[in-house]
């Protein structure tokens, strides 16, 4: 099972750095569209610190959302999505080695470019080390919970933007406490809370969601 | 070995097809027939548990595929319409990944020799995209060199779009299957040799 | 409670029309729901000989 | 109660059940309605601080309690045909959706509409307003899901899936909120509970909360009826249908 686990994990990683460019455009976009706000709300220092947890998050929220229909669409199309659920291997794991690979391929990388980007703002080294933290802690949440929207749309008519109409509205949790995580930095009054409930809310997406992903997995291969 | 019961299979509102019984046991081979549209896929799909039926049973070694699927699982091997290969990964490495994901031996000189099998050594660090159709099904069929594991062989149109010699290799290989006790039960539209005396035929019909 | 007039009651203590903003268009709501809600069933009893019938799927 | 719920389960002997349940709770929505308003209007006294405007509780806060029970009983039928696979229970989940989200539409619009007065703005980011917003999109997400899949079958599994997922998510995503306003110290006025409410305010709101209850299990009795016929439609029951009155 672990051996299982490890290959779904490594093929998703080396298609993914095979097709790397498909990568790079979501997280370019993450870059553009956080970018674009100064220009859109002027320079004001000030203005730009407070905005800054909400814009980098919605943000990331888009960017996440970019990447989900390829996470198990292409699968789909090619046939091995059915060879996964034919494997004798429960599905939950594999499902969780996929969305570890999404991850850290979409997550990751996000939380890492991040911190630059709150210097952009003119967030200062704490509120911005609290920004990579809650990103880390945020995206994997961002993962998985795509995940079941990505799973359900699969195959569907108008699937991409279906997909957004699914998952935004339960990514809210993750963006008020994400958000309010640097908020709270800046304003001086601590994150652990806001960190250790993206905590929890990471511990019950990785209990739940699997399980919810594996079902509409099956669902959409009937 | 596989026992099916009065099978019903419904796609949409449209019957597909009902009251399908029969039996495979050890060494047998199952050509299922039928025109397109017959529901030749969707039996093939409920046989390996990816679809549920309308109603009707089956049982693979005596029980319900639905109490014992990971029984079922572990002994079987489908090939569906789609190749289930990786389009950015080479052939040899859609291969290792393939098979380390259904629990099949797969060192590196098994799946040297099950690329041998099929004609496909020299390509073997190629990308599956730039294969042609017939190499990226044979790469597919790859597989069933690797899978003496797996006792039940659901094979869905094996034979489409390969060349002569690779339909004469796998027919082979079939047989070689059956000899060795197995099972398969296999769509075709192409008149191939398949294992005589030991092949039993049904006909999907509406 | 009792009001002192029919105008009186209509002006809701100057919040007319909050109120009956808010208790016209919760009814014209529902009983809209209700209408389309007949109007899809009668439809469907009127076609349920004949087979595929095309229906608006949110009524 | 002896009653056989498994001969009930079968859409076809719930059809003409559900046709004979549908005037019951229409009359008892109606009745209820009727000594709502009365009460609400006639009865229940003007309150000191809001004057007349709070009237609109009346219809307010039933609507805000159906749109979130809706949901849960929603994701419940929706679960029940997961599990049990029976056609009937999630044919009440997808007949429960639009009702719910009309719920939650009324509840947003006479929310603003009360809001204008208190608040001095059409609409403030409280809490409660805006885990009904967010409930209103879940809604949509459910009913855009089920009308993208063309198999019944599939669109029932998917949608149940996601109501689940949603129930899970509902209670985080409105502690979230809360949260999230308490921070930003946001609008919050509480609706109906200030411990100066008469008690005739508080039945009045009862009454109508019921009348709204009755009403929605009369319009989904109406709309799963509707599913029926679409549903089994080449069923032989529902074309010997054809003709006889409605």
């Amino acid at each position: 099972m672990w051996d299982a686990f490890v290959a779904v994990f490594a093929r998703d990683v080396l298609q993914a750095w095979r097709r790397r460019a498909d990568w790079l455009t979501s997280i370019f976009f993450f870059v553009i569209v956080v970018s674009l706000f100064p220009l859109g709300v002027g320079p004001e220092p000030a203005l730009l610190r407070t905005m800054a947890p909400g814009v980098v998050w919605v943000a990331a929220l888009l960017a996440a959302m970019l990447s989900l229909p390829r996470v198990f669409g292409s699968d789909f199309a090619d046939g091995t999505l059915e060879q996964l659920v034919l494997t004798p291997h429960p599905l939950t794991v594999l499902v969780l080695a996929k969305m570890l690979a999404h991850w850290l391929l979409s997550g990751v990388p996000l939380a890492l470019i991040a911190p630059v980007l709150g210097l952009q703002f003119g967030l200062e080294g704490g509120p911005v080390g609290v920004l990579f933290a809650a990103l880390l802690l945020g995206t994997p949440c961002l993962s998985l919970i795509g995940g079941v929207g990505a799973a359900l749309t699969l195959g569907v008519r108008g699937s991409g933007v279906l997909i957004a109409l699914l998952v935004l509205p339960l990514y809210v949790p993750v963006l008020i406490f994400g958000a309010g995580a640097v908020e709270a930095t800046v304003a001086g009054t601590g994150a652990a809370g806001h960190l250790s409930l993206l905590a929890a809310g990471l511990l019950i997406a990785i209990v739940l969601a699997p399980w919810a992903i594996a079902a509409a997995l099956r669902i959409a291969l009937e | 070995m596989l026992e099916v019961r009065d099978l019903a299979c419904q796609r949409g509102e449209q019957p597909l097809f009902n009251g399908v019984s029969f039996d495979v046991s050890a060494g047998e081979l199952l050509w299922v027939e039928g025109r397109n549209g017959s529901g030749k896929t969707s039996l093939l799909r409920i046989l390996c548990g990816l679809s549920p039926a309308e109603a009707g049973t089956v049982r693979w070694r005596g029980e319900s595929i639905h109490d014992a699927r990971e029984a079922l699982l572990h002994d079987t091997l489908f090939l569906a319409h789609a190749n289930g290969l990786k389009d950015d990964l080479t052939v040899a490495e859609n291969l290792r990944f393939d098979a380390r994901l259904a629990g099949l031996h797969a060192s590196a000189e098994r799946i040297e020799a099950a690329l041998r099998a099929c004609g496909l050594r020299e390509r073997r660090d190629l990308a599956v995209r730039y294969l042609s159709q017939g190499q990226r099904r044979r790469a597919a069929l790859a597989r069933l060199w690797m899978a003496e594991s797996r006792k039940l062989w659901i094979l869905d149109e094996p034979f489409a779009a390969l060349d002569a010699e690779s339909v004469d290799r796998l027919a082979a290989h079939l047989g070689a299957h059956l000899d060795a006790g197995g099972l398969a039960v296999l769509t075709t539209h192409q008149e191939v040799p398949l294992p005589a005396g030991r092949t039993r035929r049904l006909r999907l019909a509406h | 409670m009792s009001w002192g007039s029919l105008d009186e009651f209509l002006a809701m203590g100057g919040y007319a029309t909050y109120v009956w903003g808010s208790y016209i268009v919760s009814a014209v709501v529902l009983a809209m729901e209700v209408v389309l809600l007949k109007r899809r069933h009668r439809t469907l009893r009127a076609g349920a000989g004949r087979s595929s019938q095309q229906t608006d799927n949110l009524a | 109660m002896a009653l056989n719920w498994f001969k009930y389960s079968s859409p076809q002997t719930f059809y003409p059940l559900a046709g004979r349940l549908i005037p019951v709770f229409a009359v008892l929505a109606a009745v209820l309605g009727a000594v709502g308003l009365y009460i609400g209007f006639f009865v229940a006294p003007t309150d000191f601080q809001q004057g007349e405007a709070y009237r609109i509780i009346f219809i307010h806060v039933p609507a805000a309690w159906m749109s979130m029970f809706i949901y849960l009983v929603m994701a419940a039928w929706a679960a029940l045909g997961l599990i049990l696979n029976t056609r009937l229970s999630s044919m009440m989940a997808t007949a429960l959706a639009p009702t719910g989200a009309v719920m939650t539409f009324l509840a947003l619009w006479t929310g603003s509409l009360w809001g204008k007065p208190m608040w001095g703005t059409w609409w403030a980011w409280d809490a409660r307003m805006t885990s009904e917003l967010i409930l209103l999109f879940l809604y949509i997400g459910f009913m855009a899901l089920q009308a993208s899949i063309d198999d019944p079958r599939r669109a029932d599994k998917a949608g149940a899936i996601l109501a689940l997922v949603g129930a899970v998510n509902v209670p985080i995503i409105y502690f979230s909120v809360k949260w999230w306003n308490t921070l930003h110290q946001g609008a919050s006025i509480s609706v109906g509970r200030s411990p100066s409410m008469a008690s005739t305010m508080l039945l009045g709101m009862l009454v109508m909360a019921l009348a709204y209850w009755m009403y929605s299990i009369a319009a989904t009795l109406m709309r799963v009826r509707s599913i029926i016929l679409e549903r089994e439609r080449n069923a032989q029951w529902v074309r010997d249908l054809a003709g006889a009155p409605a």
